[in-house]
């Protein structure tokens, strides 16, 4: 059988809250070859009615396990990457009452110091920000299919099952 | 059957080949993988499989038109 | 008697961890009647051997408690307050191995949508940078003598004992 | 002795004062502001008070010439 691309259960928009907003979900290239532009990011995820922005940024680091990176390269499955990333995405606003949630992982070369993913989250107060930024890099890690290769000074390269951040 | 691997997969086969015999699961895909290159068969019991509509099971039958892509695990961390 | 200004414990930097570097810790204006440059900031708080880097951003929202809003006012006790932001930042870290830790609070006016205080923290890995993120602005909200006044859209004001984030 | 107050302590004082008696601690200080208005003793009772060396407690020795600054709860949250 087919499953869900994403094994989610069905997005349940709460409206327990009452200063939940109907969010307004970010569609845009949540895949990107292009470096992140954070400044943009963050003015799309403003809300007047947001009182905490949190936004995470995974960077390259300069050693590995105590080795010297050269570079990375990310590579995605991308039609089922980009789906479940928007998916995780609503999934957060709806649980977290978010005014905006937004992701996006760069594929392709990385230098050192470049951000290979972003996550920013909007909302009311604080606890909510945090909690549903750390929840959604944390899937974003575990669940999609976007693979690093570490590239060392040595010239070998490994494909990493273990997190850059 | 054509056959898209991703990341340490490549390492093993090919990104992209056509599987010369139909498997009609993804176990007795992971079979004829392991034929090509035993060395992979950890990994593969590790991998999940989709087609174009998302993940599958073992339950999904394969068809000899399908593409399948076979997905590490994600980096995790 | 005198107390120490801020009431912590004196700060002891951790050499626990290999990747433990001893962090230069930023010292600029903490406290600023400008308008926050997360660009700029984002871009001091990036360090290379930084995997994770988190930002959180107290942004003024246009409801609170359910009255519109209609600009805010910070005060600050700036001699105590700059002392104690440097010791809070000094302290976690110390405690989390930071590469860098930044906190930067406006006073004045402000108006909704503007960024009220900012904290950027960088570590070796996620968990720390945004464990540290969240216990800075915490105490910055709860120790630091920074004080809001809401000013709503019917004329009253009121000097604040609930965050706005 | 000079007196500086802040945020909400400024809807009940100047921000800035001359106290014409010498307190000689915080408790003390805290009874003359209360007979200056006494609409303000629960919130003084929850600030805390300093001078330019830093916060004080009551075991403090104010002197004549001293600044004290008043310092009302964080804003929290």
């Amino acid at each position: 059988m087919i499953r869900s691309s994403s094994s989610l259960p069905p997005v349940e928009v709460s409206q327990s809250s009452s200063e939940a907003i109907q969010p307004p979900l970010e569609v845009f290239q949540v895949i990107s070859a292009a470096p992140l532009d954070m400044v943009e990011l963050l003015r799309r995820a403003h809300h007047p009615a947001a009182g905490a922005v949190v936004l995470f940024s995974g960077e390259v680091r300069d050693h590995n396990k105590g080795r010297a990176v050269d570079h990375l390269e990310y590579e995605a499955y991308q039609p089922l990457a980009v789906k479940m990333i928007h998916a995780i995405l609503a999934e957060a606003t709806a649980k977290w009452s978010l005014q905006s949630a937004i992701a996006q992982h760069r594929v392709g070369r990385l230098a050192i110091g470049e951000s290979a993913v972003v996550v920013i989250t909007a909302a009311a107060h604080r606890r909510e920000a945090y909690e549903a930024n750390r929840h959604i890099i944390d899937r974003i890690k575990h669940e999609v299919p976007i693979w690093k290769c570490e590239y060392f000074h040595d010239g070998s390269h490994q494909w990493g099952n273990n997190c850059n951040c | 059957m054509k056959i898209h691997v991703y990341a340490t997969l490549k390492d093993y086969f090919s990104s992209e080949f056509e599987l010369a015999t139909v498997a009609h699961n993804t176990d007795e895909l992971k079979r004829h993988l392991v034929q090509l290159n035993d060395q992979a068969e950890l990994l593969l019991n590790s991998c999940r499989f989709a087609v174009e509509e998302g993940f599958i099971d073992n339950d999904y039958k394969l068809k000899e038109n399908d593409t399948v892509i076979i997905i590490p695990p994600a980096s995790g961390g």
